[in-house]
């Protein structure tokens, strides 16, 4: 019963995590709205920190914050989950925001300069 | 103070941070702290360098206390030091270069300053760091600089040239992300020596998927064929200066982390012959496009990449005459492309529609600044009393060793291509009819001073290779040797699996 | 534990309908909107999957503030993905570039 | 034609992904024994509340173990905030009236946001302040702040946040992280070498110089994000 519910998380988690990151995808490579495209971008991202707890994830583990007994417990066997991808992923969600923040600022400055936003339409460079 | 490997990081932070305060005071220390820094990063990298060849050992810097694996790690070999001595002094040179490039508001040029800073912190930072995810971290603040840079100038169309790079640049870090994730998954460290040290634990399947993750978001940085779409235009748009840096140290640092992957990290057969492949594909194209290029500072992006991939094409041979050659022509591309982009961008100015044939007869108007230009084409082409030559000779000559005779043919075309294109724009330069006199901008005195020492080290190393060769051999051989890597960051690991 | 599993595997699909949602959506502000329940969605899984910190961050970044952003630069630039062109004067560079070819 | 190449190139990434992550058992320990420090991660389970007396194990990364990493994340937050600067800049020409984006709100919603702001700052606060007792710590804190901030930007059409406190606050903040580590390399040959006494685990004056960065990266990330808001909101409206 245990592992059939592992089993189920497992589809759930991981299928979104490669569900995200697939649409992400096809929203940056197929999408012609530069907005779109940024969106897309934040979705890929999303998709990886979710991977990346996924993976850090212990079945049975609790968060990686010792109570003021906090050893005892762990010299028992008790299990915390992997705190290294928390760690990884907060850096990771900061460094998006400003990829983000970056990106959009370029779509406000190509808006004003050729009134759209739209890539097909913004022909000074090759694509 | 003690001077350390993590100056390169922690004093330009610094400065960055006070900059904006320093505005307050004045606002001339804007430009000038930022060259202070480098110029201190400079003296650091001459003694950390006198250190390491004295002792003949890498200095492994530990951060925060927690020896490696636990903590991250700064590891300054022979090999890494170098390409940071490079950097640092291609950076120093270009921000005299940058002084007084163009005349800007204030607010702008602390921004520009305190990015063009960074943009060297990080580059340094992605050779210097012995762990992989503050790899990304740096590679992200370069790339951030890099992509707030390129769409610099509002009056070009720099703000599409950055969203491209910003997209695929993007797209580069999630994969570097992912690849991240499943090797964590495998190996559970991301200390460099001892993912190395595993990686003999992980399955073939798996080592070939994040391989294969790591070579695609690493080659766009390393400006390898299919994704290098962004930098032909992130080179023509962005400022002269940074121009320069893309190619001097941005690009120097995406190829060495390709390096550092293929190397150190794994141990797959197949990946020599897969750089060798990238490799031709990408110097074939790029410079078949060069040839076709219109614009000057596009057609010295497209041999730049061309470059890039002859510096792969040599990497992948792997013997040590084959990345002797391959380390001595990164250090000839920095400073043989510095130079082209610096005069270059002075001749761009010079010719509003930026087009090659608009540039007729300027050689007479810039004197100066097209014997630089034609300098650097002549070394960058590889002929004979320039440091160009030596590369390639190596190159070639290492090609034969290992008997890749089809490689020397491929080089050898290209050659062919490469001065074609070259000579062309030295004979509009120096033939061609000018059609006025007016000088639009003339270059300014840091501009000549750092164009000088640039040429007159493409010729004292034409004449004497021995000058660099030394630190290049010893370099060379640090790359090779991954057990003594692994061995100067985890002294007591057990190197019988590797 | 069988709670988590069910709440899991039902917000799954809620993400996974947003995420679509966001990418078909012709109006950009409703797309962004779905985003933000993406991230709303994603910090529970953080919340469910012990990592509180992260939770927390995906909270107070992913939600807010990437779709605060979000929304100015919509509301600077065009809303509907398929934007009719607007009529506007010609840049400078065009302007100039037609009385070269004149 | 596109569709069918990018469909094509997505169900190798899928296949690709899915089959790489058959062999990653969700759920499973792949820690090893926590007492064997195989991993990094056991050795940081193992050894963080003696050796750092910190609550928060994530908390212990991110500052200390890899602090680095985070000094790099706050100067990519803070290169973000610079670079949104140069590429939106804007020339003032004089008796210009800048034009904000934002329609005034009703005066509810203005009572409203004077009322919570100062409890979202003290939220704020607290969550950094306790970084390493409780989760959170100085991105979100400073996350929070920032949303604070944005609310009042939204309220009051004329809410100008004083670029000079900005300026003023990273600055300080972020020199505070980077001189405490470079007194580290002074101190003790390590750059962000804990030089501080520890203390007793779970109390608030614990973990010796972690909480100090914590609260400084607090005020950086909230000034920083307070900029970037700024930036985003102020540019001159063409509509």
């Amino acid at each position: 019963m245990d592992l059939d519910n592992n089993l189920l998380m497992s589809i759930g988690v991981y299928g979104s995590a490669i569900g995200l990151i697939l649409i992400g995808l096809y929203a940056v490579l197929i999408k012609k709205h530069l907005t779109k495209i940024v969106i897309g971008l934040s979705i890929i991202d999303a998709g990886i920190h979710l991977l990346f707890i996924a993976i850090g994830y212990i079945s049975g583990g609790t968060a990686p914050i010792f109570s003021p007994a906090g050893e005892k417990i762990v010299a028992n066997g008790g299990i915390m989950v992997d705190p290294v991808p928390q760690a990884l992923v907060l850096t990771a969600i900061v460094i998006g925001f400003a990829v983000t923040a970056v990106a959009l600022s370029l779509v406000i400055r190509l808006y004003r300069h050729h009134h759209t936003a739209r890539i097909d339409q913004i022909k000074s460079l090759k694509w | 103070m003690v001077v350390s490997p993590v100056h390169y990081i922690a004093v330009p932070l610094m400065a960055a941070f006070l900059i904006p305060l320093f505005a307050k005071i004045s606002k001339e220390l804007v430009r000038i702290v930022p060259g202070l820094v480098i110029g201190y990063l400079s003296v650091v990298s001459v003694i950390l360098m006198t250190q390491v060849v004295n002792t003949g050992q890498p200095i492994v810097e530990v951060i925060a206390g927690w020896n490696p694996p636990w903590g991250i790690n700064l590891v300054f070999s022979a090999f890494t030091g170098f390409l940071a001595t490079l950097m640092t002094f291609m950076a120093f040179l270009i921000w005299i270069y940058s002084y007084r490039f163009k005349k800007v508001d204030d607010a702008v040029a602390q921004k520009y300053f305190i990015l063009f800073m960074m943009l060297v912190t990080g580059s340094i930072g992605i050779v210097l760091t012995g762990d992989i995810f503050n790899l990304f971290v740096f590679m992200e603040i370069t790339a951030i600089a890099a992509y707030s840079l390129t769409a610099f100038y509002r009056d070009r169309d720099g703000a599409e040239a950055g969203f491209k790079y910003l997209l695929i640049g993007s797209f580069a870090s999630a994969l570097m992300l992912l690849a991240i994730v499943l090797l964590y998954t495998q190996v559970g460290t991301l200390n460099m020596a001892e993912i190395a040290l595993r990686m003999h634990t992980v399955p073939q399947a798996m080592k070939i998927t994040i391989f294969t993750l790591f070579a695609v978001g690493l080659g766009i940085e390393a400006e390898m064929f299919p994704l290098n779409g962004w930098a032909p235009d992130a080179y023509s748009q962005s400022p002269g200066p940074i121009g320069v840096t893309f190619a001097a140290l941005v690009v120097k640092a995406g190829v060495y982390s390709l390096i550092r992957v293929i190397f150190t990290l794994f141990d797959i057969h197949g990946a020599y012959e897969f750089l060798i492949i990238m490799g031709i594909i990408t110097m074939v194209i790029a410079e078949i496009s060069a040839l076709k290029q219109t614009d000057l500072k596009r057609m010295l992006a497209y041999s730049s990449i061309g470059q890039m991939g002859f510096v792969l094409i040599a990497f992948g041979i792997g013997t040590n005459e084959a990345v002797f050659g391959a380390l001595f022509l990164m250090f000839n591309h920095a400073v043989i492309k510095g130079l082209l982009f610096m005069s270059g961008s002075y001749l761009v100015y010079n010719t509003p529609s930026k087009e090659i044939k608009d540039m007729a007869g300027i050689g007479k108007k810039l004197p100066m600044v097209s014997l630089f230009f034609a300098l650097g084409a002549l070394a960058i082409v590889g002929l004979p009393p320039f440091s160009g030559f030596w590369s390639k000779l190596y190159i070639l000559m290492a090609a034969a060793d290992a008997s890749f005779y089809y490689l020397m043919g491929t080089i050898l075309i290209v050659s062919i291509i490469e001065i074609v294109y070259y000579f062309r724009v030295m004979g509009r330069l120096y033939f061609g009819k000018p059609q006025n006199d007016v000088v639009l901008q003339k270059p300014t005195f840091g501009g000549i001073l750092s164009m000088s020492v640039l040429a007159v080290v493409i010729i004292a190393v034409g004449f004497h290779p021995d000058l660099v060769s030394g630190f290049i051999q010893s370099a060379a051989d640090t790359l090779l040797d991954k057990a003594g890597y692994i061995h100067s960051i985890l002294p007591n690991a057990d190197l019988t699996n590797l | 534990m069988m709670f988590n599993v069910i709440v899991i595997l039902v917000l799954a699909i809620i993400l996974l309908a947003a995420a679509v949602y966001a990418v078909a959506q012709k109006d950009l502000l409703y797309a962004v909107l779905a985003t933000g329940v993406i991230s709303l969605i994603l910090s529970v899984f953080f919340f469910i999957m012990q990592a509180p910190d992260v939770a927390l961050t995906e909270a107070a970044i992913g939600i807010a503030l990437t779709t605060i952003i979000f929304i100015i630069t919509i509301r600077n630039t065009s809303r509907r993905e398929d934007e009719v062109p607007v009529e506007h004067e010609p840049d400078r560079v065009e302007k100039e570039s037609k009385i070269i070819k004149q | 034609m596109k569709k069918l190449l990018v469909i094509l190139l997505l169900a190798v990434v899928a296949y690709s992904l899915g089959t790489a992550l058959m062999s990653v058992k969700f759920g499973e320990n792949r820690l090893g024994n926590v007492q064997d420090e195989g991993t990094v991660s056991a050795f940081y389970l193992n050894n963080t509340p003696e050796k750092l007396s910190v609550a928060n194990v994530v908390t212990a990364i991110v500052v200390n173990y890899r602090g680095f990493d985070t000094l790099g994340e706050v100067s990519v937050l803070f290169l973000a905030a610079m670079g949104l600067g140069s590429i939106l800049y804007h020339r003032h020409k004089e008796g210009e009236e800048e034009e904000a984006i934002l329609k005034p709100s009703s005066q509810l919603i203005q009572a409203g946001s004077k009322l919570i702001f100062p409890a979202i700052l003290v939220l704020g606060a607290y969550v950094f302040i306790h970084g390493h007792l409780t989760p959170g710590g100085g991105f979100q804190g400073g996350a929070i702040i920032a949303t604070g901030f944005l609310l009042m930007m939204m309220a009051y059409k004329d809410y100008k946040v004083s670029h000079k406190v900005l300026t003023w606050v990273e600055s300080i903040a972020g020199v505070t992280f980077a001189g405490i580590g470079m007194w580290g390399l002074i101190v003790s040959q390590s750059f962000l070498e804990n030089t501080l006494p520890i203390g007793a685990l779970n109390n608030l004056f614990s973990g010796g110089i972690i909480p100090i960065i914590y609260i400084a990266v607090g005020f950086k990330v909230a000034a920083e994000l307070t900029g970037v808001l700024d930036t985003l909101l102020n540019i001159k409206d063409k509509h």
